[in-house]
């Protein structure tokens, strides 16, 4: 966990996805990257400038931009994380995921199985989500459709001590691992874009990794137990401080890493407060909180005081609107009238 | 000035400036809308690129269709999208020609023959094919135009799009803006031929080429490659070489392409270049040019005003239209 | 429901479906069939026969046969609903499905939105689904992927009756529709496929449909509510009759459709039977059974009398090995294991 | 008779006649195996396509790698996987070169630099651009070849990967074995280009093609092809025209082709055909051919038995190796 210590070092999502690339890409040659706009001299540094300055330190040769071609993003990732290489591979927004699908669904989640263990696929697909009002096609979180292939690890960062300590995890990791990354946290365009929220935390300089597959309980309570990610886990700590003045306790979970899910941590909290939300952004419908809510009702169900709630996006495609964009994601006060709701039920 | 294949008569040629000046100024007045914080969201524009759209929707019957791109302003417009249903849809009003649900990037209306853009870039590259196989199936006689990028060429869809089409011979006219750059990639990085057109020929398919700075070149090859494709005898692609003359959204400083190389497109702006043609060839005086303009004008403030004041969508839409 | 009249038409789901495909083409000359491999002559009618006897009646004009370009099939079956026409497209398997996920999720499933609802998509996607001895890349049960996308609707039939029903619905609905088959359960290998299970079943020669969004139970009983699709309908229903001797009475409930799900069929049984199991194919992780569990443990939580189960393939690859096989599916002892586990709890 | 950029030595020729019998026989074994029941599931077969293998794979050196396809049963053999393994895979065994898990359209073995072949068609075409990048990245020499069918040029797979293979230049040999059908469609029903090696050009890729019925010409223009790719100028099409002489499955009764057309091409055996041109340059005898003949028969009965024997894998196989 970060150290709150007075000297801390203050930075953001980006700065610290950059600074865990870089200091895995200094540790080990076979780490590159791969993905459209990544490397241009002049260009934007990735889609929301986490590689910015890389370029210049490990040359273009280590840094591959490609053609807009996601299919071969993938395959050539996935090709060379079968020779022994550690690529990390890079999806604008995670919206074009879906042009890519047979090559990380039949092909790097598979290859090890089918070789039968001979094989092993470590890539890094790193891949931004979350609504930014530009509608249907650039604003989806599509975590969950990842959750659903064995094979394939899923991890999702919310703030950047994780975000450092989970992409060095990822890139060491010997398997294909998603890295969910939500748009608005990045902090590059400071606190004005995340409502303003302060988007920066202490990350050491210094080496450290952070599992996958491990949560983090970001707020202790006795109520009711919250699990959510990325920007819903801010507006479930905010709804959670509001609704403190109310006598309502939360304790609110970060589950960092979906597939494999820290199910511990969460069996632990739902044990002890009797009552379980999840929040995501991604919608409703066969979202990962559908998981969790059916793995608590196998595991938890004696311990459960009432229904197992989820507040998520709702099962519409992101519409441009503003207005219709934040009636369709789950916002602090929907969070905050879902907890009431479940306290009295 | 242009040679032409066929002669061009005035109105055409002031209908395709003062397309061209709609477009152009539409986007100018977005850009400042926008950083004024009126317009949400995210652009892509398309100045410098007018001349593809007015040129090739110049031949289209609005019973055509047409899919367009993440860069769709020019297109609507050119296919008949009102500045005001345009406007209101950038503004996110129920209004707008998607009823707020669109934005920028999916700008598009059925009324004019025009799908929602496709911001997946080669989306629509196989989705037209749909269109152009309902319309061979029903003998409509109509026919679609799918707009994509030279970044586009690259994506599996184009290749299957064209493939798909040539093989059933469909009314399609794939048009490829060639605007040098996908986002901050130069064509010759990830492209080992240099015309999007060579590539036509991997599926026994015709293609042509056009001066897409020169409005009345593209009219006049659209025009061939439209009335191909109505008549039966297969897809074509047509590459217009263009010049986004901003970046490639907003915010995007274009550190990627020289100064040198942006004046010497800008130079051959096409909208100076229609006004010289038109005046040169008789077909136009200063006057006319000087009432496009203010009609223009007069539009954009209309749609302006009008998207101000139209009312936003209600929150009850956001689950409307989700099925049918 | 199936009439079981002395004089009953039993036919197979392969007939049936090419039954209900041909009546539609017959009554709507919009409708036309798009895919891989499914009118030339002296070939297969698609991988499973299913359009056998179509080109002849309907001409290959209206039963199109593409090239190996499934962004294109689904591209264009888009497209031309869009215009009107109502096309059923074809995946030879539903592995497939990852090859025009662009087309199926971001295109097909949001263009209505998009257009701010002036536009419909009325296509029907026809897939296979299951593991028969074939491996990793044409074994899966893809649905639940679909499950999760807003503006889809998934059907997945078990009978010729219901197929031949749901199908016409399918084709008559004004948004894309996935229709998952199994390909043990088509009937045209007759018995020895599906292990010695009678594939046939009544179906009226006369025009019919079924609804999409309902749910039809096919065993009462009154200790525990089972939801099952395809196969393991056939291997609950088997599990079922043999546990009735010990006195384990199970009611089974076959959704047919899983989006829009008929929850009150599932709920009214649940609050019955206090207890809740779910049995698919699709593997277990982010599954449609995490879906159904997490509603049921949202609405009828005060109703279970113990966990509610999920049985499902194993998250793992379909492995080739048929012992392998078998054991990452569902079979009808584990479904009686589980049941007897779970009537234990 | 071929005619030869170089010439062929005696033990190049019955490599390549031992080869082509090895995949014959073992083909041949294994459709009456699984028509016994033996062997489960399904099979795409390759007899007649063997000079493909055969011709491309005596090439290779170990360490260089293929990708291959749903018919991967003589690549498998070719590169190096022993027909024990092989076979014992068909099995279902846990001695198979996937230790059961692959199966017929995944054989593969790392040990000989094959990926466990991949059954989505067009798939290996984009995954084999991420096993030249790493050999040009790691300057290791290394050459890959992607097997594919002319259906698969159909596939955006195709597309992506021939195109990021160009513009990377990268050590990369596509292999187009064009058997004039994918599954029971014929290639000029859904191309318009005579020749895959057509479409080559749309990418700036060079390309060349080999009779694919006779196994010295495809080791003659793989061997140019595979050392240009090896010396770092980029990756290259080599199209092999064949012809499978089975169905596409097993129970494909083959009605979409005719009778003539089968018995011409069936005259065209690669294996009759090597073995007139061995005896006729005088590299062996009819005397080495029996030997060879021999010699692969115990080498398949040996496999059989080895398979037979092989113990089943465990139940608790099936979780392992989803995760590293
Ligand atoms: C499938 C997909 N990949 C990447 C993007 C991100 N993106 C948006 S526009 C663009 C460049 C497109 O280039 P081009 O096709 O030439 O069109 P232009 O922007 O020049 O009009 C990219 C990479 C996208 N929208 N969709
Ligand atoms: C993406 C995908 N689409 C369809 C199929 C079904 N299928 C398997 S083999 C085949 C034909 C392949 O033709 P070709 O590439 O020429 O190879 P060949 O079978 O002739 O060796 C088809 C359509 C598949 N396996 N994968
Ligand atoms: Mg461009
Ligand atoms: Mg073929």
């Amino acid at each position: 966990m970060p150290s709150v210590a007075p000297t801390e070092r203050k930075i953001s999502i980006a700065e610290a996805l950059r600074e865990g690339i870089a200091e895995e890409m200094r540790r080990d040659p076979s780490v590159f990257l791969i993905g459209e706009d990544i490397g241009v001299p002049g260009g934007f540094g990735g889609a929301f400038g986490v590689y910015l300055g890389l370029p210049e330190e490990f040359g273009r040769e280590r840094i591959i931009d490609t053609p807009i071609s996601e299919k071969a993003i993938a395959g050539a990732a996935l090709g060379a994380a079968l020779m022994g290489m550690r690529p990390i591979a890079d999806m604008q927004y995670s919206d074009f995921l879906f042009e890519c699908m047979d090559e990380m669904v039949n092909q790097a989640a598979k290859m090890r199985y089918m070789s039968g263990g001979k094989l092993k696929a470590p890539m890094v697909m790193r891949a931004p989500v979350g609504a930014t009002q530009r509608g249907a096609q650039h604003g989806q979180c599509p975590e969950s459709y990842f959750c659903h292939v064995p094979g394939i690890k899923v991890v999702c960062v919310s703030d950047a001590y994780h975000a450092k300590g989970l992409i060095k995890s990822a890139v060491r990791d010997d398997n294909p691992v998603l890295v969910f990354e939500h748009k608005m946290l990045y902090g590059s365009k400071g606190r004005q874009m995340a409502g303003g929220m302060d988007l920066t935390c202490h990350v050491p300089a210094e080496e450290y990794t952070f599992p996958i597959g491990k949560a983090v309980v970001k707020r202790q309570g006795a109520d009711l137990t919250i699990v959510a990610t990325h920007i819903c886990l801010y507006r479930a700590l905010a709804a959670a401080e509001a609704l403190a003045a109310d006598g309502i306790d939360c304790e609110i979970i970060d589950p960092l890493t979906l597939v494999p899910l820290d199910t511990e941590t969460i069996w632990t909290s739902v044990r002890k407060t009797g009552r379980l939300m999840i929040v995501h952004e991604d919608t409703l419908t066969g979202g990962w909180g559908a998981e969790i809510a059916a793995l608590a009702a196998e595991h938890c169900i004696y311990s459960l005081k009432g229904p197992i709630k989820r507040v998520a996006a709702m099962d519409a495609p992101v519409p441009c609107s503003p207005i219709l964009e934040e009636a369709v994601i789950p916002s602090q006060a929907r969070i905050a009238a879902a907890i009431r709701d479940q306290m009295n039920q | 000035m242009s040679v032409l294949a066929a002669e061009v008569s005035r109105e055409v040629a002031l209908g395709l400036h003062r397309q061209m000046l709609a477009i152009r100024r539409f986007e100018e007045r977005v850009y400042t809308l926008y950083l004024e914080g009126e317009i949400p969201g995210t652009l892509h524009q398309c100045q410098g690129q007018e001349a593809v759209a007015a040129g090739v929707c110049a031949n289209l019957a609005k019973t055509d269709w047409i899919t367009s791109t993440h860069r769709p302003h020019g297109h609507a417009l050119a296919k008949g999208v009102s500045m005001r249903s345009a406007m209101a849809e950038l503004y996110g009003k129920v209004t707008g020609c998607c009823r707020g649900k669109g934005g920028s990037m999916h700008l598009g209306d059925p009324a004019v023959g025009m799908l929602p853009a496709i911001a997946i870039v080669g989306g629509g590259n196989t989705v037209v094919t749909g269109l152009g196989l309902s319309f061979k199936l029903r003998k409509t006689g109509q026919v679609a135009v799918c707009f994509f990028g030279e970044g586009a060429s690259n994506e599996g869809a184009f290749h299957e799009g064209l493939n798909f089409a040539a093989v059933k011979q469909l009314p399609i006219v794939f048009v490829c803006e060639n605007n040098l750059y996908g986002a901050s990639t130069s064509f010759d990085q990830v492209s080992l031929v240099p015309n999007v057109a060579d590539r036509a020929s991997a599926y026994g398919v015709e293609a042509s080429t056009a001066d897409g700075m020169d409005a009345l070149a593209v009219y006049d090859a659209a025009r061939v490659a439209i009335d191909k494709a109505r008549s039966g005898r297969g897809p074509i692609l047509l590459e217009c070489k263009t010049y986004r003359f901003i970046g490639h959204s907003r915010g995007d400083a274009r550190g990627y392409r020289s100064k040198a190389e942006e004046a010497e497109w800008l130079a051959k702006d096409p909208i100076p270049r229609i006004e010289r043609d038109i005046v040169r060839m008789g077909l136009g005086t200063e006057a006319d040019i000087d009432e496009l303009r203010r009609s223009v004008e007069d539009e954009l403030e209309d749609a302006i005003l009008f998207s101000r004041e139209s009312p936003l969508p209600q929150v009850s839409d956001a689950m409307e239209d989700v099925y049918a």
